[in-house]
């Protein structure tokens, strides 16, 4: 809908918008006027760079106080009518005529995705898939259970260096170490539960962020046990039956694989949502007190997100070593984890639909803003911020299940 | 027992920086709930201000004094100028979201803020002039101690006082503790919430332009990724002293100071940063609120 | 009849630091009956419930129940909020702590939580047995949202229901764990005259179709006098009084505690 | 639906048609081009581009390769393994003949298997991890740069032939490189009997200050520290290390030997040796290719110019002397065949590593690295 601008309103909507450029332009001097080059002793005076600015936040800001508006009239609408406003994304979610005709295309577009498109766009398709299946397991630890976990990727550290140490020194084949990965994934997800049992919110968060951590230094430091930052190569792809299988072969073959197994995953996580435990975790969010006084044991009930959450990544650590034959501790920082995160919160916490999405978005994009080139993270940077303040709640907000409660009439 | 005393001045220095970046950092939490990923970042500004007004005004041959006094001044405003932009665009639309979205708010911040650095300046290390000269009278104990590290320590001590001192006893550190404890009431009873945290922004980065300049200056090179690795451990030590504490973020800076230089020199700088954590862990398994930080069970 | 109180609170202590939140409080509760708490703010009433729900760590005294049908005296201080629940106390919350983004029927089935038994593969596979518990717990759900009359926002969430709905959705969802005894924390508070009256109602039917016993803190003394069997009455963490309503309405002690001294002076 | 699915289909079949003929059409020669193009690394693969585009623009004025014009793919794989692999396998998927990359080790390995499995030959000017020629796994792989063990030989053999020293301290900054290089002097050294490794150790790269491990390094009595890492950290320890009043010789590699360094760490820099490529200023083909460099873009080459300058040569070359893009015949070509380059006159041993390349003692002496001879 277009909100109607007054006369007096423009006048004043555009000194707003003066201001706001003036404002940038003096944020903006030194660091896009000035540039230094302290070693050659250069000082380059960019000042069209100005100019550029304060056109540039004249428009956005503009946009950006409109927008605001909109949002803001959007929840008031909200409070007024006294009713939850029932999204898009929710409404076409719930709708069958929609849902079902999109099941299929989407289920033809996957299966013939490789044959259509390059190696390379599998190949991409592989990494998405990857990070659909990380983000459903973070999102049973941050989504469901409401554990903030900044270091998720220490645990797709795991499920990788399992396979690649483990087929290194004894030679075991991929579909061992995929179950042998995921366990040792949950282990480790149970150690770091341990301890934080008793944190709350940001605490955890630097705790998990430090534990990550450690796992990477780790790797990176001793190098007896993991060959150190030089990494491990010539990882071999998943088998098939002994055949051997040329690139193109073997990246087709890893991709359906991978769609085998996040359709596994989800099938796991929407039960697992959708049941006791599902229901307990969601309660530990909502309100740790109430929860365990309604009979919930919070121990246990957190070292079970933990645990159910890592091994997703140590299943995903084992497909992302044997897709990329080469592992390092450089793929495993906390800017991975962070990655994750933002798939499951931009994606809409709770949702796995949302959490789909998000991965889509998140791996995809920035990958297809190749043209970007170096104004990507830039690009990618902003985009996150816009989501967060205009839409909190990510792209596809969660559809809480209703029940069939009645057997019989009444 | 001279090696012990030398380590133990190395970790007092380490942690008087890292307490520059974390007094802000703490401040800003303490007030506003909010994990400011991109205080870093301010910092890195502040630094990247103040070597750009210094190469300027060097080129112009004014007087060395002056110069300081300039940069420095220039960080302080554009670091507060971005510390208060920051947080109308990304953190106040937000103050009623989910905590989580907030977070990711701020780490869409740290990354633009980044980027925006490295495409308009340099991807590589610039030197960074050292603004601090070798006082005559530290001459004799220079090699265990150097003007640099004394003029940090001693910036820390007085940032500290002053925050501690603003927020005991003024009446806008008044309205901030208000907000703190409870945002609703603070306002119900007339303080300008709005005002408070941009001032708490303003503040926080401030203290955060005077680290970015003076920390700079000491390790004598700066780039746009400066803000990151300092963030991190800045957070680090504010929560080992228990985040939302002044005398805490301090005190927990020293500590992490000494524990990694002591780590170092005693057992090994391999697992460093492996130990700082591990040892920030078991501070939090028996104090869940940090070293000073006080445990607010909740209200049942 | 079972002459042994279902609830036997004896001399309990409670310690913050220096500070005394409850000094030597005993307090029992037959089967059957409704008890009420009552004292002035700050008197220690919540605290009290907090110790004797596993909340708190009590500093000293013991808290002793005795299950109607199992007869056993066990003693449960210390023990975990949800060993507590498992035992058969359930609780409300003064400040209303339910699961604001779950729907009504969801907060009343996490009442049933530890009365279930499906594992993480009871989940995942979906077997007989668990198909059949969740069925009977969707059941068992509704006819308790039922009773308490709140079966026309089942599919709500619990966040956008009306304040008083909320205060008896905290009742259901305790119900849902199989007590046989009710702690209520100011259940009324908030309330208009006419939703305290049906709720006055509803509680005495959970005594008289469950047969659950009802613990109760209130400040709306018009309910507790109504609805009480007997009252006990706190002030400064000591138990200054107790007895039938009318014992109570006419103890001087209790006069002085909640009108002051100067009435004296 | 049926009839939309069978709609889908025919499309899906004409657009597989369409891939699949664009890459036959082609006639030119493919020179892919990959490495870090944006992030913080960038600064280490864009000099790369602009060296491909010179020499290309160069061979196609004389009438491109075997009579073909050569095409230049570019492609981003920011020194991330995993994008690598990406970038691997779009190139292999755009049909590219040979690939002159990466630039990081670690995405050099990780890429390298894809280009394995589809026969194309690639030429690293930067990646100088030892195991990329010395394990045997990457028959396609060559490089114009010496490894890092050839480094770390040469820093050893000058502290103990040159400087006759006895106590050694060997320090890195735990990074890919850093370690690598570091872990080779070790071993030389203590394969040496002439002298003794007192202190092996990593540091953390980005912190504050090592206050602590230079005091380390103090008490250990180290002569000289040999430092396996890059500059900013280089700069931070000899800065503390002079401070503290330490005369400790500090020996680096070149990751060090960068103008930069001696820009942050001032007088401090003085007397710090680096190992780095050989000085080729006088050869009159990298004059030309510097020269080429200013004239097209305006400034000074970046890092590993000339290492990539040679490389394009001596692909496009290769290529020229087999007489095909045939895999075995260029790769036998690039072990066999001389090729004049910046970097002299050059050919590849079995294992891929250049033959005439290699690297020398610099010195900071006033201001500025000096070969030592």
């Amino acid at each position: 809908m277009w909100i109607e601008i007054e006369t007096p309103m423009l006048a004043n909507e555009l000194k707003k918008s003066f201001l706001a450029s003036l404002w940038f332009m003096f944020l903006t001097f030194p660091i896009m006027v000035i540039r230094v080059n302290t070693v050659e002793k250069i000082i380059q005076w960019r000042w069209a760079n100005l100019f550029f600015v304060g056109i540039g936040s004249f428009i956005l800001s503009a946009l950006w106080r409109y927008l605001i508006r909109r949002k803001e009239q959007g929840i008031h609408r909200t409070e007024v009518d006294g009713i939850a406003r029932v999204t898009l994304s929710q409404r076409l979610l719930g709708d069958r005529r929609f849902t079902i005709p999109a099941l299929i295309i989407t289920t033809i577009a996957a299966l013939v995705f490789p044959f259509v498109f390059s190696i390379y766009q599998t190949n991409i398709m592989i990494t998405a898939l990857i990070y659909v299946m990380l983000g459903l397991g973070l999102n049973i630890v941050v989504g469901l259970a409401g554990l903030l976990d900044l270091g998720y990727v220490a645990f797709y550290a795991v499920g990788a260096y399992s396979y690649a140490l483990l087929n290194y020194h004894f030679g075991l084949g991929f579909w061992t170490v995929l179950g042998i990965g995921g366990g040792l994934a949950a282990m480790f997800g149970i150690i770091l539960g341990f301890p934080v049992l008793r944190l709350r919110g940001d605490y955890l968060a630097i705790v998990t962020l430090g534990f990550g951590e450690i796992i990477r230094l780790i790797l990176e430091n001793w190098n007896a046990f993991s060959f150190g930052p030089s990494g491990i190569a010539n990882i071999p792809r998943p088998g098939l039956f002994g055949i051997d299988l040329d690139i193109e072969q073997a990246t087709i073959y890893v991709y359906f694989l991978m769609i085998a197994m996040t359709l596994f995953t989800i099938f796991v996580v929407n039960r697992l949502q959708n049941s006791r435990i599902g229901r307990a975790w969601i309660a530990l969010r909502e309100d740790e007190v109430a929860c365990q006084s309604m009979g919930i044991d919070k121990r246990k009930t957190k070292l079970m997100a933990f645990a159910l959450g890592a091994t997703w990544a140590g299943f995903a650590g084992v497909v992302f070593a044997a897709k990329t034959t080469f592992i390092n501790p450089a793929s495993f920082t906390i800017w991975e984890s962070i990655n994750v995160l933002c798939v499951v919160v931009l994606g809409g916490m709770g949702s796995i639909v949302g959490v789909i999405v998000g991965a889509f978005i998140l791996i995809l994009l920035p990958e297809y803003l190749r043209f970007l080139s170096e104004y990507r993270m830039l690009a990618f940077g902003t985009v996150l911020v816009m989501m967060m303040v205009f839409r909190p709640g990510g792209i596809v907000e969660t559809v809480r299940r209703t029940y069939q409660y009645k057997e019989t009439d009444h | 027992m001279d090696y012990f005393f030398e380590l133990f001045l190395g970790g007092l220095t380490r942690g008087s920086i890292y307490a520059l970046i974390a007094l802000g950092y703490t401040m800003v939490y303490g007030i506003v709930q909010l994990i400011n990923f991109a205080h870093g970042e301010i910092y890195m500004i502040g630094a990247f201000t103040a070597l750009i007004v210094i190469s300027v005004l060097t080129m112009l041959g004014w007087n060395q004094i002056a110069i300081l006094l300039i940069a420095a001044g220039a960080a302080v405003v554009y670091s507060s100028a971005y510390g208060y932009t920051m947080e109308k665009i990304a953190y106040k639309p937000l103050r009623q979201a989910p905590r989580l979205s907030a977070l990711i708010s701020a780490i869409g911040m740290s990354l633009f803020l980044q980027n925006y650095v490295l495409l308009a300046q340099t991807s590589d290390f610039l030197p960074f002039p050292a603004l601090i000269p070798d006082f005559e009278f530290m001459e004799p104990i220079a090699h265990i101690i150097g003007s640099p590290e004394l003029v940090i320590l001693i910036t820390t001590t007085i940032v500290m006082v002053l925050l501690t001192f603003l927020i005991k006893f003024t009446k806008i550190g008044k309205a901030m503790r208000a907000t703190a404890q409870d945002r609703d009431m603070a306002q119900l009873v007339g303080v300008d919430v709005n005002r408070v945290i941009s001032v708490t922004f303003i503040i926080g980065s401030a203290t955060a332009a005077i680290g970015g300049v003076l920390i700079a200056s000491h390790i004598g090179q700066i780039n746009f990724y400066i803000g990151f690795i300092a963030g991190i451990k800045a957070f680090v030590a504010a929560v080992l002293g228990g985040i939302g504490s002044i005398p805490g973020a301090v005190l927990g800076s020293l500590v992490l100071g000494w524990t990694e230089s002591f780590f170092t020199g005693y057992i090994s700088s391999d697992y460093e940063d492996v130990f700082a954590f591990v040892f920030l862990v078991l501070i939090l398994i028996f104090r869940p609120a940090g070293i000073l930080g006080r445990s607010t069970s909740e209200k049942v | 009849m079972d002459m042994e109180p279902i609830l036997n609170v004896k001399q309990l202590t409670m310690n913050f630091g220096g500070l005394r939140a409850l000094d030597n409080v005993d307090l029992d509760v037959h089967q059957g009956e409704i008890v009420a708490l009552i004292g002035p703010n700050g008197a220690g009433k919540t605290t009290f419930f907090n110790c004797i729900t596993g909340i708190y760590d009590p500093s000293g005294g013991d808290v002793l129940i005795s299950a109607p049908k199992k007869g056993k005296t066990q003693r449960i201080n210390g023990l975990k909020p949800n060993r507590v629940t498992e035992k058969g106390l359930a609780r409300t919350f003064q400040n209303i702590r339910l699961f604001h983004n779950m729907t009504v029927l969801e907060n009343v089935m996490i009442g049933c939580h530890c009365r279930m038994k499906a594992g993480i593969l009871g989940a995942v596979f979906r077997g007989v047995s668990t198909r059949r518990e969740e069925k009977a717990v969707v059941q068992k759900s509704y006819s308790i949202l039922e009773k308490i009359g709140l079966e026309k926002y089942v599919n709500d969430f619990a966040k956008n229901l009306p304040y008083g709905a909320q205060r008896r959705l905290e009742i259901a969802r305790a119900m849902a764990t199989d007590p046989f005894m009710l702690l209520l924390d100011e259940p009324a508070a908030g309330m208009n005259p006419h939703e305290t009256q049906d709720l006055d109602a509803l509680i005495i039917r959970i005594r008289e179709n469950e047969g659950i016993s009802i613990l109760l803190i209130e400040h709306d003394m018009k309910l507790v006098m109504s609805l009480s069997d007997r009252i006990f009455v706190m002030d400064y963490g000591k138990k200054i009084a107790q007895g039938t309503p009318a014992e109570i309405r006419k103890n001087p002690a209790v006069i002085k505690a909640y009108l002051g001294e100067e009435i004296d002076a | 639906m049926k009839n939309r699915l069978g709609q889908f289909l025919i499309v899906a079949v004409v657009f597989a048609f369409m891939a699949a003929g664009t890459a036959m059409a082609a006639d030119t020669i493919k020179l892919g081009v990959a490495g870090p193009h944006s992030g913080d690394l960038a600064s280490y693969g864009i000099p790369t581009i602009k060296a491909a585009e010179l020499v290309v623009k160069d061979i196609n004025a004389k009438g491109g390769v075997l009579g073909r014009q050569v095409e230049l793919l570019v492609e981003d794989d920011v020194c991330k393994p995993e994008v690598a692999t990406n970038t691997a396998t779009k190139l292999v998927s755009e049909g590219v003949h040979v690939v002159l990359g990466h630039i990081c080790s670690g995405a050099t390995k990780a890429a390298l298997g894809i280009y394995k499995d589809s026969n194309i030959p690639v030429m690293s000017p930067s990646a100088t991890n030892p195991a990329l020629t010395q394990s045997g796994d990457y028959p396609n792989f060559f490089r114009t740069i010496a490894s890092d063990d050839a480094q770390a030989r040469l820093e050893v053999d000058f502290a103990l032939d040159v400087l006759k020293l006895k106590k050694i301290a060997v320090l890195h900054d735990k990074g890919d490189y850093g370690k690598g290089l570091a872990e080779f002097a070790k071993a030389f050294l203590e394969k040496d009997p002439r002298a003794e490794v007192v202190f092996y150790e990593g540091i953390t790269p980005g912190a504050v200050d090592y206050s602590a491990v230079v005091q380390k390094i103090k008490k250990s009595g180290a002569e000289a520290v040999i430092f396996g890492g890059y500059h900013p950290e280089a700069s931070k320890i000899v800065t503390q290390m002079r401070k503290k009043r330490m005369d400790t010789i500090f020996i680096s590699d070149d990751g060090v030997k960068d103008d930069t360094f001696i820009k942050v760490a001032q007088k401090y820099a003085e007397g710090v040796y680096a190992t780095g490529p050989k000085d080729v200023s006088s050869n009159p083909m990298a004059i030309a290719a510097n020269e080429a460099h200013k004239k097209a873009y305006g400034a000074d080459p970046g890092a590993f110019y000339l290492n990539a300058y040679s490389a394009a040569i001596a692909l496009l070359n290769a290529i020229e002397q087999a007489g095909s893009t045939d895999y075995a015949a260029v790769t036998n070509a690039l072990r066999t065949k001389d090729v004049e380059t910046p970097l002299g006159k050059i050919r590849f041993d079995d294992r891929g590593d250049a033959i005439g390349v290699g690297f020398s003692m610099y010195q900071v002496k006033d201001g500025a690295y000096v070969e030592l001879k």
